[in-house]
């Protein structure tokens, strides 16, 4: 069940996935468009159900309009019980619906026993992986690439990079209320639980970005809390990882650099980090290397220096209930905060 | 008589509507005024002559448990724990009990927050703005049962180091003038 | 009237039949089954929850003394012992004796009271509260749970004392009393079970 | 006893002699103090199915919300309340309700008694029931409505994440509502246990009554856990304890465990008594008894246990156990089988009934058919854990929810109300009408909950208030909202048909359609008193032996009811059912300011149980004019002459 997909079964995929959702198959975080074995094991598992489950159906609803029409057309309405009891009417019902449990019975039991296959490969824990540590919080992802070495760990925050073809296993924690972390392409979901520690392992074979997101309620912006997954081979994941182990660049010119001193005297000083920098407070997202990230607030705005000014000076015109305060800042230093922002690559 | 009675229970029943919809309120993009008159707060009851009473805004937040929540939140965020532990206090003075040092008046607490005061407390101006500034110090005025026992915070999913605010039972407030009792 | 072919047909004479019965004949047996079911159900669930929260943590009672056997045990006697008068007024109420019924009442009654009170000293000798943790809010709640039912059922037969001694009362009454001393067994059962959780399950390390 | 003057509201036929007991006093003070089942099980009804309409234009406002990408209809705050709202009323005050009404209208009618067992407790437990649905209304128009969902986790809902007494008040209704269904649970026992007519033996009990019995033991083991978990929250929430504090012991997913232990049986409470509404309507219009009828009912019985064995897979994306997960797999798997025979035996019985007329509610009972059909099989999707973690809690798990229950309960149900109207009203509603209803449900539940299943796939999490365009959301989003509209406009119509039938529609006879249980043998609306003389059953469907024979000798002096044997149903003993009174709705308001008063102090718990003691001792307290009848017409126990049986031969 599990193996490499070979290419007839993923033609048949795409056709069952055709047949089923032909509207939302397009869009690229789909359940049924897998990027990871995990995920493909069980949009396979899926395509299976489905189909013995439609041909159930088409039959259980013929063999209704079947009895239905026939009764239609029968005798008068009035001569209630003799007919109930006539006996080879009852023997003939009794066959059939006993035939009928015991097929229904063998086809629970086999889509119960794949089922269990599935859920076995998807327990198995993989060795060598690499570790991440991801942590919930209202409505943002804290993200932490392991290391036993603390100054080789990198902290970064909604966006997770992972080589292709190496497992990822991820340690699941929340600061607050429960979370659930749900990418469609790469993995099932798994809860994030304050007071519990959850792994998860992600394993992408082919290289792409999908998107994900919360799934469990968790507070008033749970709808704008998503997370972008870029899965990249491992040469280009070396890179993008040693870059962000630097320290954040230093403003190149004086906009910049009255960006940094408006950061470091008002209100970002009090939540965010940049490394580098005065600022190291650890409550919300590290904005050390921002500039390389696609999305700002947890996937809710594009990463440009317009949305970067707009966001800072009135969060709650994006996501009413965030717990970034607006900022009463002067238009100039304003601006010269989001360059010196979207400066930091 | 029946319809003056009648007319008591109406007018009750509309102020608790009001009262609970106060409390429930959820405002995000709201931005209160720093109080203009911040120079006009005394720090001390002691005054020459006949003594005029403080008299800046009152708290915003006083009524609304969302924000007083928030306040609670942002006083673990903000690292007041630090030196006020919670709220019994360490380094810092305790806020729970009765003694003011600078005032009780939420102006006072307010111009606390943001001018800061000698022997350690740092001043926070516009690194905090107005609207969380506010919620703080409806959560200060909290911790020693000011406000209204619907509207106080309950315990938090921390370690459970003192009763809840909202049990916490009201003190009146004593202008002290000694930052910490020797007693 | 019912439909017409009614008129004629066999009829089912039923004049001369009790008008009240005792034990599971009577209604009231069965709607005190099925509060007995719920509370039970309230109580597994209870100690289930118990369980649960001990099989969390390492150290149970966390970092707490374990609570003291005496009061608890002396509750326990008593319960055990009220069984006697409980029993005995039944008996009373089957035989329809008003006098016994009274009196078998009362001492139930003080039976329960005495529990009462020894219930009071009972939370004092817990060594937690019910804000400390997990531990003691559970213990609490096992303890308040079985302190209302006690509580109720105790004014429940007061009530009834009250109604025996002066009230008007008529043959099916006395079914009240035997239904009332049947969920007092269930007070009874529920308290060795609940005293079993609360001060035996902490000892067995 | 004080001569009541005949009232008639809804009872035209002039009662004879037994049923001059059994008139309630006139007017507003006859309505509040009625104790007859049918009343209050009419109300019951009526007030369910007002909350169902609040519900659904909560639901309505959800669905133009998330019409468009990015709407601006609602903030994100009411959102959740509305949600949260919508659901929690669904759920706990339409659905399992509205399902016990039926019981409470319906079991003493097909069982053949004069009332329901504790009559007055029924009385209590309406008042409680809409009194608990009154306030969590008026706290939503308060801005103070649950915003925690229909299910509450912590510690989302839990003291630091939800200011305010917003989820308090979520829990208090629980109690209410929990109080009033675990009253009608232990009534529906016992009514169907030891009030059942003369010769109904337990395999002569009517389908309808086997599923209230079945539903009602489900419900006194379900309710339990969810009134436990709400008391902690509470307590949590108001004196600081720690059951689910992490950091002092407690656990979230505890909260989680008792929620579901309630949460998925709960759910089968709502779905069992719908499997006897089914039963009865398909026993009439094929024209013959159900087929296999044991079968039928040792389904029931087997769904009721399976359903207290498989919560878990509400929480398999909580990292559990791996073979913990599979064992409750196999179980929700399971649970499809008791189902799937008695869809057989349905099918069965139509195929080699009679000649079918396809009027309203075989019209509905055929639409539960095509619709819980595609629940249940989604069902099977999500009780395996592997599917589940890609299925859980996204519009995948919103379109099964609303096809299983929707499908498997609101149809039957409104089918129901179809078939029985003629008997609780004496009119019947418009057929015209009931096919519009029909087909605009119908037509507007597919439109609105199949294309969900898509979403759900295509990654739209439960629970937003709105989504970006990019996410290609939008257009399924819009054809359901436009089913949602379609489906507003069918619960329009019936409640058009409603009204206007109330009034206007053509008059009912006795038996309509031809039913063969005994409540057809009654009038429609039936007397007070249901039978003045109570039928002696001969076999399972009385109305289909040529002549039924009748009980005499019971006393009029007092409101007499007929107790029989549990196992064979000989006649016992005969019980006085108690007169109209006051109390239970004086106890219900004591009980409703004690519930509210704890909600804002701890003391409430100390002094609200004082008035509401008051209130049940005066009820208790027995009218020295009604003892004195009872004391003069006593036949002690041991001096009764044991009970004739009527000639043998009976037919089973």
């Amino acid at each position: 069940m599990m193996g490499r997909l070979s290419n007839a079964r993923f033609r048949w995929l795409a056709v069952g996935c055709a047949l089923l959702a032909p509207p939302g198959c397009s869009s690229n975080h789909a359940a049924m468009n897998p990027a990871g074995p995990r995920a493909r094991s069980i949009a396979e598992l899926m395509l299976g159900f489905v189909s013995v489950s439609t041909v159930v159906y088409l039959i259980v609803s013929a063999v209704l309009v079947w009895a239905i029409a026939r009764r239609r057309r029968a005798g008068t309405s009035d001569d209630w019980l003799q007919r109930g009891s006539s006996e080879q009417s009852n023997v003939r019902s009794r066959q059939v619906i006993s035939w009928a449990t015991a097929l229904t019975v063998l086809i629970l039991l086999t889509l119960a026993l794949c089922d269990y296959f599935v859920m076995h490969g998807l327990s198995s824990r993989p060795t060598d992986s690499l570790r991440i540590l991801v942590t919930g919080h209202q409505y943002w992802w804290e993200v932490e690439y392991d290391d036993p070495d603390p100054s080789r760990r990198v902290r970064t925050a909604n966006e997770l990079h992972i080589p292709v073809g190496k497992p990822v296993e991820l340690v699941l924690t929340s600061q607050d209320v429960i979370h659930s972390m749900w990418m469609p392409n790469l993995s099932g979901k798994k809860d994030l639980i304050p007071g519990h520690q959850n792994t998860e392992v992600l394993l992408a074979d082919r290289p792409g970005t999908f998107s994900g997101q919360c799934a469990e309620f968790c507070g008033l912006q749970h709808a704008k809390m998503r997370l972008m997954v870029y899965a990249e081979p491992p040469k280009q994941f070396a890179a993008w990882k040693q870059a962000q182990l630097q320290d954040a660049r230093n403003p190149s010119n004086d906009i910049q650099r009255h960006g940094l001193e408006v950061f470091e005297s008002s209100t970002c000083i009090l939540c965010h980090t940049i490394q580098g920098t005065q600022a190291a407070a650890t409550v919300a997202p590290d904005l050390t290397h921002l500039a390389s990230r696609t999305t700002i607030a947890a996937g809710a705005l594009p990463n440009t220096q317009s949305n970067l000014a707009s966001w800072i000076l009135a969060p709650h015109r994006f996501k009413p209930g965030v717990q970034m305060p607006a900022t009463q800042l002067q238009p100039d230093d304003l601006a010269a905060l989001a360059a010196y922002l979207a400066s930091l690559k | 008589m029946s319809s003056r009675f009648l007319e008591l229970a109406v007018v009750a029943l509309i102020a608790l509507t009001l009262l609970g919809c106060e409390r429930e309120s959820r405002r995000f993009s709201d931005s209160p005024a720093t109080p203009r008159g911040v120079q006009t707060i005394r720090q001390s009851e002691l005054q020459p002559g006949s003594s005029i009473p403080t008299s800046g805004p009152p708290s915003p937040y006083d009524d609304n448990a969302y924000a007083v929540s928030q306040g609670k939140q942002l006083f673990e965020w903000f690292n007041c724990k630090g030196c006020h532990a919670d709220g019994g206090g360490s380094i810092g003075p305790a806020l729970m009990d009765e003694k003011w040092i600078y005032g009780s008046a939420p102006a006072n607490i307010y111009a606390t927050i943001v001018e800061g005061r000698p022997n350690g407390m740092p001043s926070f101006r516009d690194k905090i703005p107005p609207q969380q500034v506010w919620q703080l110090v409806a959560y200060v005025r909290s911790l020693s049962g000011q406000l209204r026992k619907d509207v106080e915070p309950s315990r938090a999913d921390h370690l459970f180091t003192r009763k809840s605010e909202s049990s916490s039972p009201k003190s009146a407030p004593v202008s002290s003038s000694a930052p910490r009792d020797t007693q | 009237m019912t439909p017409s072919r009614a008129s004629a047909g066999r009829v089912l004479d039923l004049s001369g039949l009790a008008t009240y019965a005792y034990g599971n004949r009577s209604l009231m047996w069965w709607g005190t089954l099925g509060l007995i079911l719920i509370e039970s159900t309230v109580f597994a669930l209870g100690v289930v929850t118990y369980l649960y929260l001990r099989e969390r943590t390492a150290e149970w009672p966390p970092h707490q003394q374990l609570p003291s056997l005496l009061y608890g045990t002396v509750n326990l006697i008593i319960m055990i012992l009220s069984g006697i008068p409980n029993q005995w007024t039944k008996r009373a109420a089957e035989q329809e004796d008003r006098r016994k019924v009274q009196v078998g009442l009362l001492i139930c009654l003080i039976f329960a009271a005495a529990f009462l009170v020894i219930r009071g000293f009972e939370f004092g000798a817990l060594h937690t509260a019910w804000n400390d943790s997990a531990y003691g809010s559970i213990v609490f709640a096992l303890l308040l749970l079985h302190t209302v039912h006690l509580a109720t059922d105790f004014y429940d037969s007061a009530v009834l004392t009250v109604l025996m001694i002066t009230g008007p009362i008529s043959g099916k009454r006395f079914v009240d009393v035997s239904e009332n001393a049947f969920y007092w067994w269930f007070v009874v059962a529920s308290w060795v079970v609940i005293y079993a959780t609360v001060y035996i399950v902490p000892r067995l390390t | 006893m004080t001569e009541h003057r005949n009232s008639r509201e809804t009872q035209r036929p002039q009662p004879g002699e037994e049923g001059r007991q059994w008139l309630d006093p006139p007017g507003f003070y006859g309505w509040l103090t009625t104790v007859d089942h049918k009343r209050i099980g009419r109300r019951y009804i009526v007030t369910a199915f007002l909350f169902f309409a609040c519900a659904g234009l909560m639901a309505l406002t959800m669905r133009l919300q998330l019409a468009r990408p990015n709407g601006h209809l609602v903030g994100p705050d009411f959102y959740n309340q509305l949600f949260s709202t919508h659901g929690s009323i669904m759920m706990f005050l339409f659905a399992v309700p509205v399902m016990q009404a039926m019981g409470v209208y319906l079991v003493p009618l097909q069982v053949g008694a004069r009332n329901i067992a504790f009559s007055r407790l029924n009385a209590f437990s309406y008042w409680m029931f809409a009194f608990g649905g009154i306030m969590i209304l008026t706290v939503f128009a308060l801005n103070t409505g649950p915003e925690a969902g229909w299910f509450s986790y912590v510690p989302l809902a839990g003291p630091q994440y939800s200011a305010g007494k917003r989820q308090d008040f979520w829990a208090q209704m629980i109690t209410f509502t929990e109080a009033a269904s675990l009253i009608v649970a232990i009534e529906l026992i016992v009514t169907a246990f030891k009030l059942r007519a003369p010769g109904m033996t337990l395999n002569r009990v009517p389908l309808f009554v086997w599923a209230q019995v079945v539903t009602s033991f489900m419900v006194l083991f379900a309710m339990p856990s969810v009134m436990l978990a709400s008391s902690f929250l509470m307590s949590d929430r108001l004196v600081s304890t720690q059951f689910f504090n992490p950091a002092e012991g407690g656990d979230a997913l505890l909260w989680q465990h008792l929620f579901w232990f309630f949460g998925h049986p709960e759910v089968y409470i709502i779905f069992v008594p719908a499997l006897g509404i089914i039963s009865a309507i398909i026993g009439t219009f094929a024209r013959r008894p159900p087929f296999g009828y044991l079968a039928l009912v040792l389904s029931l019985v087997v769904t009721a246990f399976l359903a207290f064995g498989l919560w878990v897979h509400h929480m398999f994306a909580t990292g559990l156990p791996p073979l913990g997960m599979s064992f409750f797999t196999a179980a929700s798997i399971l649970i499809a089988i008791p189902t799937g025979v008695q869809i057989f035996c349905w099918i069965a019985t139509l195929a080699t009934g009679g000649r079918l007329e396809i009027r309203t509610p075989l019209l509905f009972v055929i639409g539960f058919f095509f619709i819980f059909i595609i629940g249940g099989l989604t069902g099977v999707m999500l009780a395996s854990a592997s599917l589940d973690s890609q299925l859980h809690d996204n519009y995948f798990v919103v379109a099964h929810l609303h096809y299983v229950l929707i499908g498997g309960a609101v149809f039957p149900l409104f089918g129901g109300v179809y078939y029985w109207f003629p008997k609780m009203t004496g009119r019947m509603l418009s057929e015209l009408a009931g096919k519009w209803n029909f087909w605009l449900f119908f037509i507007g539940f597919n439109m609105t909950f199949f294309p969900m299943h898509i979403l759900g796939l295509d990654g739209m999490t439960r629970r937003i208030y709105t989504y970006d365009a990019a996410s290609g959301w939008g257009n399924l989003n819009l054809l359901a909202t436009v089913g949602a509209i379609i489906i507003g406009l069918s619960v329009v119509v019936f409640f058009a048909n409603v009204l206007v039938s109330m009034r206007s529609g053509a008059r009912a006879a006795p038996d309509p359609w031809g039913g063969k249980t005994l409540e057809w043998a009654t009038q429609s609306p039936p007397e007070p008193c249901n039978f003045p003389r109570i039928p002696v059953v001969e076999s399972r469907y009385p109305l289909a032996e040529p002549e039924l024979a009748y009980v005499t000798g019971l006393p009029t002096q007092f409101r007499a009811m007929l107790v029989t044997r549990l196992h064979d149903a000989a006649p016992d003993h005969v019980t006085a059912d108690p007169y109209p009174t006051i109390w239970p709705l004086l106890s219900a308001l004591a009980t409703t300011v004690f519930f509210i008063g704890t909600v804002f102090t701890p003391w409430g718990l100390v002094w609200g149980p004082v008035p509401v003691a008051i209130a049940l001792t005066c009820w208790f307290w027995p009218k020295a004019k009604e003892v004195e009848i009872q004391r003069r017409v006593e036949i002690k126990p041991q001096a009764a002459r044991p009970a004739p049986v009527l000639r043998a031969g009976a037919t089973p």
